[in-house]
């Protein structure tokens, strides 16, 4: 069976990937797309432990599923602050959404 | 009878001063009346009290404590003995007459009142000054008449420089008191108490010359300061600025012989310090001849006699300087009454003339104010030191002293300064009384003699100029006065065997010369004096104007003064202005700015422009401000307001964390 | 293991339940409520807390823990939990009030209001680090929402996104860490994680990590420099009461659980993360005071104003030890009443056009009403720790305890800090009595409730300043059971 | 070099390239695409790990649930065919600099901070088990949960719902 | 120990809020009304001020009317209010000048008047707090309450630059006031470590000795606890005084204060830095104190003669006159740090005299400011002849401030010129010249304004003083005359105190504890060496203090060494 540790990288690559993404997309939709993978990366973690740690009582699997549930209420709120958003600044370009700066 | 009386002679001028100074509005012509009644009473209670001490008797009472403070006690208390009996008649006497002068000399003046006041405050401080038991109330006194000559000098304060003769005064005095006061600390570090009685009992030898020499030293410093010595004497001829009386006063008759009997009274702490009696014999001799020659070409009536009286007190502090205390004091009583008679006959020619005070204005009033005349003439005469006057034997003395003491240059300087003094007294007494009149027609209709309560004090004096040598000092070193002050200079002479015998040399030949014959040097070179005077100025008037003119640089000099008020001025006046313009420049840029900076950087550093009151601070600061601006900028910009530079600066944050322990 | 939950899980969590039936009752409600008439929905939510409060009470003094283990209420939950329903009546005492001169009539907004102080309450009674993540979101999700509220506002929604993105950002970032730690200890369950970390694991990079990570996620919540910076722009575009919760109470409930969290689980690493409290704790005082002078808007000023608390805050936690934690317990209680009663000022005068945000908007206030500055004034001194006031007690066991410890330079910024942040307040007094009047006057709110809060707050403020030992005593008893 | 190992590699490529392609396609919507194939992937790795029952909860939730919902919001919000319009902000450079040294940092404290575990065989069907811990052990954050999921629901609709013009 | 029955002190410092209530209470418009509640509040305080030098015990340096109640036990706060030689004459300053303040801002000041009484009142409350505690913590609190009302009577009613000096004041002192703060937490501590028991009492304080053995060492320079301890209550102190590298806060604020608020800055307010010190540093740090000197000395004689040179050149007068406080501050500092019993008496009877002296020429500034609106020196000129019981008045405070013998200034320069003598005669010469360049600026000032013709037609006709002006100088300068001529009860009050404080610097072994917590007192009695009557007044081998409290002429005083004295002379 393949060791914990090819699990950490790929969680971490994704991480990378997810972080990369909120740094530099310019669209708020694609931001909270990249926070998504971040939460996939973790949860990844979760599971990998909970599947090789012997005294894991599934705890990690436990608390996969609360952050996936967690991310879905996020993301719900996140699209519905989008759309207010887009209807007063009729874009979601963050960088162009900077009234309150100093 | 109770000596304690003696708390009266200050204590009446004293009610004159709260009576008239907080009734002074509504007494205002009136003044006078309480004045002078508290002045002559206190005359009255100083004779009486002298009369009880001419048994020997003396006082030495502490009234109550006024600085307690640990080891340092200072009681209000006053010390009665010959020294300072002689002083408070002189005092209470002179000012009583020159009171009763008053009243027709400043008749009519806004500040009738506040004259009168000061006046008898004057006394007042004058009197706590002899009276005193210590040295710290004397230093009370001291300060008092200081102010109190301050304010009657800046009387006619409208005119911008009696105000400013009065600062001079008063200035010029602290930095004396500077000396005398360190001087005072010096004694009671040394002598654990200021009480005179005490200090000198502790006196002795032991305790090593350099002590005494560091005190007495400190204290002559404040004496040059009060009797105008050099180099401290600017303020006296500016002080004329004052009315007359005052001048005859304060700056004749009394305060400015302070020095004098400071000196006198601390003649037990001088004699164990040979070097200081020495320095004050030089700077006496070399201001009485400085002020003569001074005197000899000032044109001013008042100046002249200014001049002189610096010159006499040069005499005075030279007969101290040579141990012969009592024929110093001696000299300070004649003198206070030639001087102050010579002051008063001014006022009466120059309140004749309408307040003209330029002798090259007057002349002939002999026949105009015949008692001035006169009066003024014995006045000159004394004080030119002619037999058998008050000035020859005080004089005599001293430059005999001088003489036997072996202190030979200055009592060159002495005879040289003899010569000038009845030079330039003849030479006023010339201009001012004889020949005919050059002042304009309007004044010359209206030259008329002083009202009576103006010439009985002239009298008066005129009278004590004449007679008070010959009784009470006569023959030298042995008459009455002598004799009556004798116990206080005990000591003197017991001690004066050090300074004997540090000068012995000296003394031997000089034991030889006889009184007489000193005598009859000085009167001659006296008479010399007037001799030339006559010559230049009665008979070949055109003689000084070529002389002035052959010596044009000397004459100039002379006229100027010596450039000295000049040099004070440039030195003390400018140099110090600029100082402190400059600390001040330091005191607002940099030591504020030092400060400001932090708060300065700060708002910089948030990039604030707003806040615009606390724009001040700028040079040094300001180019740090510069310097740090751009980085502060970028602290505020890291607010861009866009989210992802947000999260990127988290992110920095992480890694710096990470790293920071993964590594470090 | 497998164990139902019994009525002692339900007694110890009975304020919960409470409030949440609170909730859940409100927002029922609002479906009847009539157009235009909510408040009373506000005064009912009022009487909620108090009832949470009042069963809250009962469990004074009393330790017990629940399903298994992984929640308790003890003594420095309870604290917190008094701070969090005292701030939460007060925001709605002001939100009644500013709802109206907003002109939002939307009962949800007291639900929600009550839905995050629920989230607070959850989190800092959690042992367990799932229950503590789904508190805090729990309150993030409110907080997000009730950043948006004012819909057409801009700035509103724009706050609203902002903080979204970042607490989602930082929420990964937290759970990293715990996945880190549950990786390492497999568990996560504070006590566990504890027991399972010992001498030899400390330098574990990947704990370190973990740890590391905890202090960025946990950062964001308190508002540590660098994870700052969303901070001001929220509390300038949010409803004034939804900075008010965020600075007053989300923000300290931030600050419960990293307590709990480092001093429970992690201790092990104390004097590691204590040098990393020590430099947030430095820059964030710094920049928060210095930045703060440049602010002309007073929302934004007070964000900035809040960070520097927060770096005092961290003063008590790098001191450790009784003191300085009972320190940090104090000083969030007297944070709390100072800096709502700020935001309760700023309510005040946001009437009309005028929305009391500019500090000019406060020129005057003392020729308008000398009763409303003075009490403006003391919340300023409170907050510039200028004594009687609460502020100074809180500054004094702060700095007593890093003085104690012998962080002397520590201490030193942090008064010279205090020194600076006066400088910015009385910007506000000078406005407040320096300037006068403006002709078109000013007017204030007039509503009942927002100036009883004023009242509760202003008399808090005194009180604790003026006679603050039970505080203290409270305080002091809170932390006995930590360890 | 096992099956597993095979498969593993293959689904994480699979899942990397599909994440990459997440964040930097020019295209919202094929960035929505690929992050459904991202999901499906972590789910397939999910199931590698012996955890099908939260393979499926991926499924469902995410693809069915949010993916869903993030295209409807791109409908609503973007303008479709964004071509040329730059998709990425100025702190690209910056912003992989960071990150590379984030993957570096993490990467490394990973590989030394974990042992080489050996799994334990695998355990009896999880999904039952999970089921039970939820409502038992669990019960209390499955309980919040739900509040969770009702605030954001309600806070949803009231951000979403279109402010029809009163007054 | 109290003598009263009833805390007078609380009662004091509390009156003046009571007052507060009442013109808060008042409508906005009866000027008037809030004008004589103010006034009638500030009398009662100084008549209720009265009874404590009455009662006052002068033979103890004990503390005196104590007032001490368990405050924040958990951390060993206490209310503990007392009063002794040091404060005593403080204290009643303190009232008196209040007074004046109200009366001689009757008419200057007619702008929101409710707030501008409130805030004198307040100011008064916090600066009797400041003298009367006792509790580290309690003065703390008192001394940065004080800055808030000063604050806002400079900020509101102050002239141009106001704001900024306002601000630049508070943040000045609250700056030092941290610093100080951190000194008093390192205090108590120490103390708290050492005997296991933590309290702010400053008399437990003082019962440790805190180690002398260097620490730290900054600058190449070695710092024990005690050195660092004392830094940073110089820091608090020496602002406040304000020392010479920190008294740029001061001109600013003298002179864009209203009249009242110069006068209490300049009277009261400045003593605080100074009786810090010999409330704090001396006492309880004696290593660190000797330890110090040297710069302090040197500090003072910089100020003096510093602060006297910048007065020369200034052109407005309050700006003059605060730099000639800053000068004469620096007295008070030189006497205090000789460290000997005349220095010390000298600089309290000296913080006195200038806070009578100096408050009186604000006073004189502020009358003509009222009558022509700036203070501009060029702008006036031959005053006296328009005005002369002002100038009259202008006249003696001015020689009161320059030290003329027989005047109140003179007893305070000298004793300290000879208490610095005594240590070190370059110093006290040095300060010497300070009194002749303190002579040269006043009269300057004085000619400049008072002398010479009456040139400005701006001033032709200004006003003499009227009855209430002269009712806030005369008694001022009926003060300067008695403590000038008649200072030993002035003096003598304080002695036993100064030598109880003395003791403590040269660690003398005879020290009685000035509070003895007897068994009245909750706080238990540690010992009880002192509490029994006549170990009360602290024996001080060097210096016996002066005899006995001599009101009424003592002529025990000297006679005994005089040979002709007056039972001779008959």
């Amino acid at each position: 069976m393949v060791p914990l540790s090819y699990y950490l990288i790929l969680s971490v690559i994704l991480f990378g990937i997810g972080m990369f993404g909120a740094l530099t997309r310019r669209n708020a939709v694609g931001i909270l797309m990249a926070l998504e993978l971040m939460f996939n990366a973790v949860n990844l973690n979760f599971v990998a432990f909970s599947r090789y740690l012997p005294q894991a009582l599934m705890q990690g699997q436990i608390f996969a599923i609360f952050v996936i549930t967690v991310a879905a209420a996020e993301a719900a709120v996140g699209l519905a602050i989008v759309l207010g958003l887009y209807r007063n600044f009729q874009t979601i370009n963050v960088d162009e959404i900077n009234l309150m700066k100093w | 009878m109770d000596m304690k009386l003696v708390a009266l002679v200050p204590l009446l001028p004293l009610i004159g001063v709260l009576i008239n100074g907080l009734f002074g509005a509504w007494i205002k012509e009136r003044a006078h009346l309480i004045a002078v009644t508290a002045a002559g009473l206190s005359c009255l209670v100083a004779f009486v009290v002298f009369f009880q001490t001419l048994g020997g008797a003396t006082l030495d009472w502490d009234v109550y404590p006024w600085l307690n403070v640990g080891d340092l006690k200072v009681p209000i208390g006053f010390l009665v003995d010959p020294l300072s009996t002689v002083m408070m008649l002189v005092v209470t006497f002179v000012g009583f007459l020159i009171h009763v002068y008053s009243i027709g000399y400043m008749h009519g003046d806004r500040g009738y009142a506040r004259f009168f006041t000061y006046l008898n405050l004057f006394m007042f401080s004058m009197l706590m000054l002899v009276l005193a038991n210590n040295y710290l109330l004397m230093f009370l006194g001291w300060e008092g008449v200081g102010l109190c000559s301050y304010l009657l000098i800046g009387f006619w304060y409208e005119k911008k420089s009696a105000a400013d003769a009065g600062k001079k005064a008063f200035v010029v005095n602290r930095i004396g008191d500077a000396g005398f006061i360190l001087g005072l600390f010096f004694i009671w570090t040394t002598f654990g108490s200021l009480k005179y009685t005490e200090v000198f009992a502790a006196v002795n030898p032991e305790l090593g010359v350099g002590i005494y020499t560091t005190i007495t030293l400190l204290l002559f410093v404040g004496a040059t300061g009060k009797s105008a010595q050099l180099p401290l004497y600017v303020w006296l001829p500016d002080a004329m600025e004052g009315p007359t009386p005052v001048s005859a006063l304060i700056h004749a008759a009394t305060m400015v012989t302070a020095g004098v009997y400071m000196v006198a009274r601390s003649n037990a702490l001088f004699n164990l310090a040979p070097f200081s009696l020495e320095v004050v014999a030089w700077v006496g001799a070399l201001t009485a001849v400085f002020a003569a020659t001074i005197a000899l070409v000032q044109n001013d009536i008042k100046r002249v006699v200014a001049y002189s009286t610096i010159s006499q007190l040069g005499y005075m502090f030279l007969g101290a300087g040579a141990g012969a205390y009592p024929s110093a004091v001696f000299h300070l009583g004649t003198h206070a009454f030639f001087k102050a008679l010579l002051f008063l006959g001014c006022g009466s020619v120059i309140h004749s003339l309408h307040g003209e005070q330029d002798m090259r204005k007057m002349g002939g009033l002999r026949k105009a104010m015949p008692i001035t005349t006169w009066t003024f003439l014995l006045a000159s005469l004394a004080n030119a030191g002619i037999f058998p006057l008050a000035g020859f034997w005080s004089k005599d003395e001293i430059l005999f002293n001088a003489f036997v003491r072996g202190l030979t240059i200055p009592w060159l300087l002495g005879l040289i300064g003899a010569f000038l003094t009845a030079f330039y007294m003849f030479r006023l007494f010339f201009q001012v009384f004889t020949g005919h009149f050059r002042g304009d027609h309007h004044t010359a209709h209206h030259l008329h003699e002083s009202p009576p309560n103006m010439a009985y004090p002239l009298l008066v004096l005129g009278v004590l100029s004449v007679i008070a040598g010959l009784v009470l000092g006569f023959p030298p070193d042995h008459g009455l006065y002598h004799r009556y002050v004798a116990p206080i200079f005990e000591v003197a002479h017991e001690s004066e065997a050090v300074v004997e015998h540090a000068v012995s040399a000296a003394t031997e030949h000089a034991a030889g010369a006889s009184e007489l014959v000193m005598a009859a040097v000085s009167l001659a070179v006296a008479l010399a004096g007037i001799g030339l005077a006559y010559l230049f100025y009665v008979k070949r008037p055109d003689i000084p104007a070529a002389l002035a003119d052959k010596l044009r640089g000397l004459y100039n000099l002379l006229l100027n003064k010596y450039w000295v008020d000049e040099l004070y001025e440039a030195i003390f006046i400018h140099f110090g202005k600029r100082f402190c313009g400059f600390l001040w420049v330091v005191d607002a840029r940099v030591v504020d700015g030092a400060v400001n900076g932090s708060s300065w950087l700060t708002m910089r550093l948030s990039a604030i422009s707003s806040w615009h009151d606390m724009k001040i601070v700028d040079g040094l600061v300001n180019a740090i401000a510069d310097l740090i601006q751009g980085g502060s900028f970028t602290l505020r910009r890291l607010q861009t307001g866009a989210i992802q530079n947000y999260i990127l600066a988290m992110a920095l944050g992480i890694v710096g964390m990470v790293a920071f322990y993964l590594f470090l | 293991m497998t164990q139902v939950f019994n009525m002692a899980d339900l007694s110890t969590t009975s304020p919960e339940v409470i409030l949440s039936l609170v909730a859940m009752g409100i927002l029922a409600l609002d479906f009847i409520a009539p157009k235009g008439g909510r408040d009373w929905l506000g005064y009912l939510s009022i009487v909620g807390v108090l009832g949470t409060f009042i069963v809250l009470i009962r469990q004074w003094g009393v330790t017990q823990s629940a399903f298994s283990g992984q929640y308790i209420s003890d003594p420095f939950a309870f604290f917190f939990k008094i701070v969090f329903l005292v701030s939460a009546a007060l925001i709605l005492l002001m939100s009644i009030g500013y709802l109206k001169s907003e002109r939002i009539d939307k009962g949800e907004f007291y639900p929600l209001i009550l839905f995050a102080t629920l989230g607070m309450m959850l989190m800092v009674s959690a042992l367990d680090l799932l229950i503590l993540y789904i508190g805090l979101e729990m309150m993030s999700i409110s907080i997000y929402i009730l950043a948006g509220f004012l819909k057409r506002e801009r700035r509103s929604s724009e706050a609203a996104l902002k903080y979204l993105l970042m607490g989602g950002f930082s929420s990964a970032i937290m759970l990293y860490g715990i996945v880190m730690l549950y990786g390492l200890t497999g568990s996560i369950g504070l006590r566990e994680i504890a027991s399972m970390i010992s001498a030899d694991t400390v330098s574990n990079p990947a704990l370190i990590l973990g740890m590391v990570m905890l202090v960025a996620g946990f950062g964001f919540k308190i508002a540590a420099v660098p994870f700052h910076m969303y901070i001001p722009d929220v509390y300038e575009g949010a409803p004034t009461p939804v900075a008010a919760l965020l600075s007053a109470a989300s923000e300290v409930a931030g600050l419960a659980i990293l307590l709990r969290v480092f001093l429970v689980a992690i201790p092990g690493l104390q004097d590691r993360w204590t040098l990393l409290f020590y430099i947030l704790s430095l820059l964030t005082m710094t920049i928060g005071n210095v930045v703060a002078i440049a602010q002309s808007n007073i929302k934004r000023m007070l964000a900035y104003s809040s960070i520097a608390h927060i770096g005092y805050l961290l003063i008590g936690l790098v001191a450790g030890r009784e003191l300085g934690i009972s320190a940090v317990l104090l000083y969030t209680l007297i944070y709390a009443m100072m800096t709502l009663g700020a935001f309760a000022m700023v309510i005040l005068l946001c009437v009309g056009e005028v929305k009391g945000e500019r500090i000019d908007d406060f020129t005057g206030l003392a020729q308008r009403s000398p009763m409303a500055a003075a009490v403006m004034l003391i919340f300023l001194l409170s907050l510039a720790g200028v004594p009687p006031t609460a502020g100074f007690v809180g500054k004094f066991y702060l700095f007593g305890a890093a003085i104690e410890r012998g962080y002397v330079w520590l201490a030193i910024i942090a008064v010279i800090n205090s020194a600076i942040s006066l400088f910015y307040y009385m910007k506000v007094v000078v406005a407040m009595y320096m300037r006068d009047l403006p002709p078109q006057g000013l007017t204030l709110s007039s509503s009942t409730p927002l100036r009883l809060a004023l009242f509760v707050t202003v008399v808090a403020t005194i009180a604790i300043g003026i006679y603050p030992g039970p505080f203290l005593e409270l305080a002091r008893a809170s932390v006995a059971g930590l360890w | 070099m096992t099956v597993t190992h095979v498969v593993f590699f293959l689904m994480a490529a699979f899942t990397v390239g599909a994440s990459l392609l997440v964040v930097l396609a020019k295209n919202i919507v094929h960035c929505a695409i690929a992050l459904v194939f991202a999901f499906f992937g972590v789910a397939a790795l999910f199931v590698l790990l012996d955890a099908e029952f939260l393979a499926a909860a991926q499924v469902l939730l995410y693809v069915g649930g949010i993916t869903i919902l993030l295209l409807f919001a791109i409908m609503l919000t973007s303008r479709i065919s964004a071509g040329g319009v730059k998709i990425m902000n100025e702190q690209v450079g910056i912003s992989a600099v960071v990150v590379l040294a984030i993957v570096g940092l993490l990467a490394y404290a990973n590989l030394k901070g974990f042992p080489a575990l050996v799994p334990p065989l695998t355990m009896a069907d999880n999904t039952a088990s999970i089921g039970k811990l939820l409502l038992t052990t669990y019960v209390l954050p499955f309980e919040v949960v739900s509040l969770l999921l009702l605030a954001a629901m309600v806070g949803a609709i009231i951000l979403a719902r279109r402010e029809r013009e009163k007054d | 120990m109290n003598a009263l029955e009833f805390p007078i002190l609380s009662l004091m410092t509390y009156l003046p809020l009571v007052g507060i209530v009442v013109i808060a209470l008042l409508p906005k418009e009866s000027k008037n009304g809030i004008r004589w509640t103010a006034l009638a509040f500030t009398v009662a305080d100084l008549l209720v001020s009265l009874w404590i030098p009455a009662y006052f015990d002068s033979t103890t340096a004990e503390m005196q009317f104590v007032e001490k109640v368990s405050w924040i036990p958990s951390i060993g706060v206490t209310y503990f209010f007392g009063l002794d030689g040091i404060t005593l004459w403080l204290v009643m300053l303190t009232t008196f000048l209040s007074v004046i303040t109200v009366v001689c801002s009757w008419e200057s000041v007619s702008m929101r008047l409710k707030e501008y009484y409130a805030f004198m009142l307040m100011l008064e409350t916090g600066m009797l707090g400041v003298f009367f505690s006792m509790d580290f913590f309690l003065f703390y609190i008192f001394w940065e309450v004080m800055l808030v009302p000063m604050y806002f009577l400079i900020g509101i009613w102050g002239s141009d630059r106001r704001l900024y000096s306002a601000i630049k004041f508070f943040l000045y002192t609250l700056f030092g006031g941290v610093i100080m703060l951190l000194g008093i937490l390192a205090v108590y501590f120490h103390h708290g470590a050492e005997t296991g028991t933590y309290t702010f009492d400053i008399f437990e304080l003082m019962k440790v000795s805190y180690p002398s053995t260097p620490v730290v060492t900054l600058l190449g320079i070695p710092f024990s606890f005690q050195d660092l301890v004392w830094l940073a209550f110089f820091l608090g102190f020496a602002i406040k005084v304000p020392m010479f590298p920190f008294h740029t806060w001061l001109p600013d604020a003298h002179t864009d204060a209203p009249t009242a608020g110069s006068v209490i800055l300049a009277g009261v307010l400045l003593k605080m830095g100074t009786y810090g010190f010999i409330r704090f540093n001396l006492p309880m740090l004696p290593d660190a104190t000797q330890h110090f000197v040297p710069m302090i000395m040197i500090l003072s004689i910089i100020a003096i003669i510093y602060g006297a040179l910048v007065c020369m050149v200034q052109t407005d007068m309050k700006r003059l006159i605060a730099y000639s406080s800053v000068s004469h501050m620096g007295f008070v500092m030189l006497g205090m740090f000789a460290l000997n019993f005349q220095g010390v008496q000298g600089s309290i009877i000296q913080m006195i005299n200038h806070g009578l002296s100096t408050g009186a020429l604000f006073l004189i500034v502020g009358l003509i400011y009222d009558r022509r609106h700036t203070r501009q020196i060029s702008e006036f000129g031959g005053l006296s002849k328009q005005m002369p019981v002002y100038s009259t008045l202008f006249a003696i405070i001015m020689f009161s401030s320059m030290g003329l013998p027989g005047l109140n200034g003179f007893i305070g320069e000298f004793l300290i010129l000879v208490g610095a003598f005594k240590v070190n005669y370059v110093w006290a010469a040095f300060a010497v010249t300070g009194i002749v360049l303190g002579a040269a600026y006043m009269l300057w000032l004085f000619q400049r304004t008072m002398f010479g013709a009456l040139e400005n037609p701006k001033n032709a006709n200004l006003p003499d003083l009227n009855a209430r002006e002269l009712t806030t100088l005369v008694p001022i300068v009926i003060m300067c005359f008695w403590i000038g001529l008649y200072p030993s009860p002035f003096l003598s009050r304080t002695e036993a105190s100064v030598n109880y404080v003395l003791a403590r610097v040269h660690k003398e072994q005879t020290v009685v504890e000035p509070y003895l917590s007897d068994s009245t007192e909750p706080a238990a009695g540690q010992d009880e060496a002192g509490s029994e009557p006549g170990h009360g007044r602290p024996v001080v081998p060097v210096h016996e203090p002066a005899s006995g409290d001599s009101i009424g002429p003592a002529l025990s005083g000297s006679i005994r060494l005089t040979t002709g004295s007056a039972e001779g002379s008959r």
